[in-house]
């Protein structure tokens, strides 16, 4: 057992992308570790499926949150102490169907938050219905004669909503993986890693993606370049497919405060609410 | 009937200031250090229609407006027609003629008056201001002071305006009512204002919440003044945003609110069970309108009480409170937090529109606030849902280098997801146990309100409190009023003896739900349920005549 | 203890074929034409942990599976450290010996003989059905045409790989039980089955529904044949997509369904509050497993009660029922769709996973289910929330020349919003009539089973009315079984009957929420509430011990 | 009283952009019967704010929904009955904040309803705050100091979630406005009309709208362009921006089928059920 591993027993089916996606986020985190940031401050969530059960093989804090809210939680623990660096793992169904308008917003506010998706184009715990991100005609127990709806595409509506860093990445290249997501922690803003997860069980796409997906050499030059990368059709670029600064929504909202690690005393507080209640 | 009440109405169309003119009235009684209670009836809408204010003052504690009125100043034709009847005797009827034309009353050419200035329908409250400085005897001088200080925008103008209709009305009805000064001079806050402060005198460390009457006002109120206070008020994407994101921020160690109404609420009631698997201590804050659905957005009700109650699926421990007054509001809200906190479990301040929008005086002393001290874990390794006597584990937050794992799974002691069938019981008497202590708990603290000596007890809760309280004194009716501050747990301990006699019971709501209540948890059969849902407050004397036609 | 019960085990991990074997067995038993009960035990996961698969059948009705068993099929290591002490007298224990090694029972080399074919695990299952089919006599001729129908894909590798284990397994355990044919075969369904089918004989136009364990089923049950009985059933991007579509489909005439369990349908409380206020006749399924929160997906439990009772803001009727068995469920879901469309409001039909997902024997004739006969406008002016005496008023549905009109806010017969308060009053009073309307229509209608004649009285609702009369038969115990179906509004009328005396309250449920509600709308005190909260429905034998310690 | 109105009274600001909205949907109801499609066909829905009171004063059937849901309530009529037209009136707040999620799978599945956003930049009815679409610096009551969020672009979303329709309309161009609303509802799929709405109340845009607008004189010719319409900053193109046919979600799920019309007998349903329960 690693440093980095509970002794929860992990009862995803073998071969199971999100091996991978495990492997890379403590590589990552070991790497973060060695630039100087301490691991207890990196502190995660996760919806409810198959990837959700990464929260209990990591022995790092956080809190394992309910379906599709990830990051929304996390979002309240960035706002609510802005030293953390705060990681949401999400599920394709959880983050595009239940949990889209968190996804959305987090965004559009550039909220300082990760958000790494298990997008394996199915919803694996329960049982393998489609989901946003299913191609159509797949088939499955909620659509037998095969989904009727197209697939979002994750990458394209992050960055229209205002992403400031969006990646792609794959849990066979688990290096690389690795290095998008220490990229995307050390990204000040909403950072959206969307990870091309084969599920063994229910949509097995490892050879299919072995032969589409390509490393990116470089960050695509601009917003429209990325856009072209995210929509590209013949093959899955892999990599940070945009980034950009902008100041992110703790700092937007109230500066260098820190509700938490700076509050204020009980006296000082009440100083303060004395002002406001003077008659007026 | 006692006659130590002076009331003052202002109606008109929203967008003519009648509401603003309202709370310059209260604030100007209160600058005579006079005791004021101010309820505004509007509707959802944002231009036109019929608005109106009300304002009743006394020298003495008044917990509710008076439908009659002594002043009644009609900036509108419908407001003239709406309340021409609901004067007092002697009462007077001041109208703007250029809306009412003639009619019996006093009429002032309001609108053409302010046609000399721009915005000529703002301009409006100042004249309804200005008519009830003069029937109360001001001078033009402080009439004056006044108007600088509550009317800053265009000040010029405003005050050339108020001149003017003075001149025109004071001859009318000059100093008709004599109002002695008071005691102290008072703040006025209304129900959300005064949780706002008291939860910030409580430790409150921020705020999330997405809009919706009668909710929004403490969202506005934290977003103006929480950052004095270091208190930053967010408003998200949607309720359940709010809600998720409150809880993300309470596993980081913040004291953390939410605010909504039934509907908004509704939506929060997934994550409300997460907050109760997961220990979090949060306070919401629930405003009731008339229901059920969108219902009528800008008027009251507690039709929202077993609601509240039975909030979220599955089991676990949660407090719900009411205020029965402002003032009470504040101390409440603090002393939410502090329990929530001290139990790890989410819980409810649930209020009305009367109570979160009406305003009045209050006597408050920031240091009577309670300040939130859970159990925080000492040294050594650190178990999340460490299983203890009373089920209440220690906190601690990150970062650390401590395991820190909150789950909505259920979990082991470390956190960890468990399927396995001892642990999932341990933990669900675990939970259970924490219900236990919360009861202890609220043995050794005030839950009940208790109002008078003797007379027939009468069991009321929330804002209706002030309307029963009000209703008794005005009619002179000898009462107990009794009035659950704690809903759940219900402090039957301190309710149970009022098993036995004729028990009268004081809510709003159609299905009678806080009666039914009563009957399930303690067992009381009131002779009356005294009920209204029409969406407005109970008027003091309307109800003193219900009480008396039952006692 | 009488023993006319057989109980077959299979247990082993997720994708080892256990809950397909478990399924091909009960109907293996089924054609035999007797009855059998089927409860499946699995984690939440997919490949691996520990599943379980135990169906008892008996020549009578059998209503609940038995923890023992006579015949113990292990397909791995857990799977026999787990069941080993879970042997009847004379029972058998037959393992996958490649898994466990050397050890006490009967050992197979299950998985040697099954990497002899392409997908070996998937080839377990056939192993532990053939091991069933020695056991009791099959002969080889039969066990093949079992295969053959019940595990088509790969046929022939099936067949092979069958008749190698019957080989090996047949000499040791050879016609080990005999188990007499019964009088008829009859279908076995679930839970879930017997609701989808239910509402389609009721006249079910549509169901919407998001997957959540343990209501998937009844999705996928829909997704698979409602076409055949046209009848869509769709699945779109969450909760609240899923009931506000539902009553959109509602309006436009469609008797729609929803499900789902604790956390969706907490989600779908805004809209259900929604239902109530547009007066549509939605039925909900709510699905109950261990919460709060997202608790144990995969287990049972009846902690959700009081939760479903109270969904929604704001004050508006609505019906709970729990049906107390398959058959039940089949019957309930057509009958609650009928009464719903009688009197335009919400409703729910509260299963929990135990119900939701065992599998029994059932005896139904579709031509005993209700179908929906609404109140319909005849000619003249429509509207839609007519004033009547009952409260409800006629229904019609676009396209039409009449305008229909249907309000979230609170309205006026039109349909039109108001905020007038005569208005208001009246609405709520309308909508609290309809409650009354279905306590009387209710008090015509059977609402609560009753069995047995004498002993000691035991209150009981929902799946676990299954474990109680189970317990009974196996232990002779003479006892009255008293299951309300309706739980909102209650049988107060049928109940009130056992205020006096010892009875007993059995439910899933760590608060007791079920003993809370007959104590506070019944007045009922039991003597003793049997409670189990650990996420595993009660075994028959264990709840039989429990309740001869009390009488 | 014109004979598309109800008694309900007109409680909108004066000079509110909303009564455009309205004559131009009477206008475009009108012209739908000319062209025969009868107006009991029509039906509609509303969310909560001040666009949802447009449903009181139309005299068309319908079911005045809750805050955000409008969408989805029509989407379920829809599915019911396939003969009906449905449109639902949606505020920004309302589309964009609390029912994004039911906008952006309308547009990914292509579901055959009209969606009317009443597009103010403000939360109207509950008193100004700052909505999805508002500017960022926008002063409202909770974001006294200005709201720190970039808007979202709601043309921009729909057609990357899959619209088949999109359009934007003023409704100072009352008639422009009224042939879009024609074009939309006949168009059979998700059609998305973005109504620049000025509120005089709270955001009053009608100077900048006026000298912004611009009529387009054609559709563009593939989405890359009318992407490029979408997002045009320095004017506000007005017009339908785009414009294709896929099949609709109720002719996916059921082909022909009409749930509603043509409902099964209670024989034919039970003779159905019966095959369904052979024992297996
Ligand atoms: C509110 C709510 N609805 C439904 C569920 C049931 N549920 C659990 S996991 C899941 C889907 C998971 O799919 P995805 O997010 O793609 O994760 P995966 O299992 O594929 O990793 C669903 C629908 C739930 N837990 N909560
Ligand atoms: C669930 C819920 N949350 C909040 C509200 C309160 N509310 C009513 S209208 C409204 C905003 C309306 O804004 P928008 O949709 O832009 O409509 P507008 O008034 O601008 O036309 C809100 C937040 C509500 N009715 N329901
Ligand atoms: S079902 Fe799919 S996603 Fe889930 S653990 Fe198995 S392979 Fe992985
Ligand atoms: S507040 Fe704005 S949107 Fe609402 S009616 Fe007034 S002008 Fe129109
Ligand atoms: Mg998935
Ligand atoms: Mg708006």
């Amino acid at each position: 057992m690693d440093d980095l591993a509970t002794y929860a027993e992990n009862t995803w089916c073998p071969g199971c992308g999100n091996f991978g996606i495990l492997s890379a986020f403590k590589k990552a985190v070991r790497k973060l570790e060695e630039k100087g940031i301490k691991r207890g401050r990196i502190v995660i969530s996760a919806g409810i499926g198959c990837h959700g059960k990464i929260f209990d093989y990591l022995k790092l804090s956080g809190l394992y949150s309910i379906h599709g809210r990830s990051m929304a939680t996390v979002q309240g623990m960035k706002i609510a102490n802005p030293d953390l660096k705060v990681v949401a793992f999400a599920g394709d169904g959880d983050a595009f169907g239940e949990g889209i308008s968190h996804m959305i917003f987090a965004a559009k506010r550039n909220a300082d938050i990760t958000v790494i998706i298990h997008d394996n184009g199915v919803y694996g715990l329960t049982t393998g219905q489609y989901t946003p991100t299913s191609e159509k005609g797949f088939k499955g127990p909620s659509t037998p004669k095969g989904s009727i709806e197209e697939p979002l595409n994750p990458l394209a509506l992050m960055l229209e909503a205002g992403a400031t860093f969006v990646a792609r990445g794959f849990p066979v290249k688990l290096d690389h993986l690795a290095d998008i997501i220490v990229q995307a922690i050390e990204h000040e803003g909403f950072s959206f890693v969307d990870v091309l997860q084969p599920c063994v069980s229910f949509y097995n796409t490892y050879k299919k993606y072995n032969t589409m997906v390509e490393i990116l050499d470089h960050i695509p030059a601009d917003y429209q370049k990325a856009m072209a990368v995210a929509k590209r059709g013949d093959k899955l670029p892999l990599g940070v497919i945009y980034k950009i600064q902008k100041p992110p929504f703790h700092k937007e909202l109230y500066g260098d405060w820190n509700p938490v690690m700076k509050r204020m005393s009980k006296e000082e507080r009440r100083k303060r609410i004395l002002n406001l209640f003077q008659p007026r | 009937m006692r006659k130590d009440v002076f009331t003052f109405l202002v109606g008109g169309k929203a967008g003519e200031g009648v509401r603003k003119a309202g709370s310059v009235a209260a604030g100007l009684f209160a600058s005579m250090k006079r005791q004021v209670f101010n309820m505004d009836d509007y509707q959802s809408l944002i231009k036109g229609g019929h608005n109106f204010s009300i304002i009743s003052t006394a020298n003495r504690q008044i917990t509710s407006h008076y439908i009659k009125a002594d002043l009644v100043v009609a900036l509108d034709k419908r407001s003239y027609e709406m309340h021409k009847g609901d004067l007092t005797e002697g009462g007077i009827m001041v109208y703007n003629s250029d809306a009412v034309g003639d009619a019996e009353g006093v009429g002032v050419p309001l609108t053409k008056e302010a046609k000399k200035y721009p915005n000529p329908n703002l301009r409006l409250g100042v004249g309804a201001v200005t008519t009830l400085a003069a029937a109360i005897g001001w001078d033009k001088e402080s009439l004056k002071r006044l108007i600088e200080k509550k009317y800053p925008r265009d000040i010029e103008n405003n005050i050339a305006y108020a001149m003017t209709i003075y001149e025109m009305v004071n001859p009318k009805i000059e100093n008709r009512f004599k109002l002695d000064d008071g005691d102290k001079e008072r703040s006025i806050l209304s129900g959300n204002e005064a949780i706002a402060l008291g939860a910030a005198a409580g430790g409150l460390d921020i705020y999330f919440a997405y809009p919706m009457t009668p909710s929004s006002s403490l969202l506005h109120t934290l977003a103006t003044h929480g950052g004095k206070m270091g208190l930053p008020a967010v408003h998200p994407e949607n309720e359940i945003g709010v809600i998720n994101m409150a809880i993300g921020s309470v596993f980081a160690g913040a004291r953390a609110m939410v605010g909504s109404s039934g509907g908004g609420f509704a939506l929060m009631q997934e994550a409300f069970s997460l907050a109760g698997m997961a220990e979090a201590p949060l306070l919401c804050v629930l405003g009731s309108r008339p229901g059920p659905s969108t219902g009528v957005p800008t008027y009251t009700a507690q039709g929202d009480l077993k609601f509240a109650i039975h909030q979220g699926h599955g089991e676990f421990p949660r407090i719900i409170a009411s205020p029965g007054s402002m003032e009470e509001a504040f101390y409440l809200a603090a002393e939410m937090l502090s329990l929530l906190w001290r139990f790890q479990t989410p819980g409810i301040l649930l209020t009305e529109k009367h109570m979160a929008e009406s305003r009045m005086t209050v006597d408050i002393d920031a240091e009577g606030a309670k300040w939130p001290e859970p159990i925080v874990h000492g040294a050594g390794e650190y178990k999340r849902y460490l299983d203890t006597e009373n089920g209440v584990s220690p906190l601690l937050f990150p970062p650390s280098k401590e395991l820190i794992k909150w789950d909505s799974y259920e979990h082991d002691e470390l956190g960890i997801t468990t399927e396995n069938p001892e642990m999932i019981a341990r933990m669900q008497e675990k939970r259970n146990r924490k219900k236990k202590a919360i009861i202890d708990h609220l043995k050794d603290i005030h839950t009940v309100n208790m109002y008078g000596e003797k007379g027939p007890v009468i069991l009321t809760y929330g804002s209706t409190t002030m309307s029963v309280l009000e209703a008794l004194k005005v009619s002179d009716i000898e009462a107990m009023v009794v009035q659950p501050i704690y809903l759940e747990p219900l402090p039957v301990w301190e309710l149970e003896r009022y098993k036995k006699g004729g028990v009268i019971v004081v809510e709003q709501s159609c299905a009678g739900q806080f009666a039914s209540l009563l009957k399930e948890k303690v067992g009381i059969e009131p002779i009356t349920v005294i009920k209204k849902y029409d969406g407005r407050p109970f008027d003091p004397i309307e109800l003193a005549d219900k009480i008396k036609g039952v006692v």
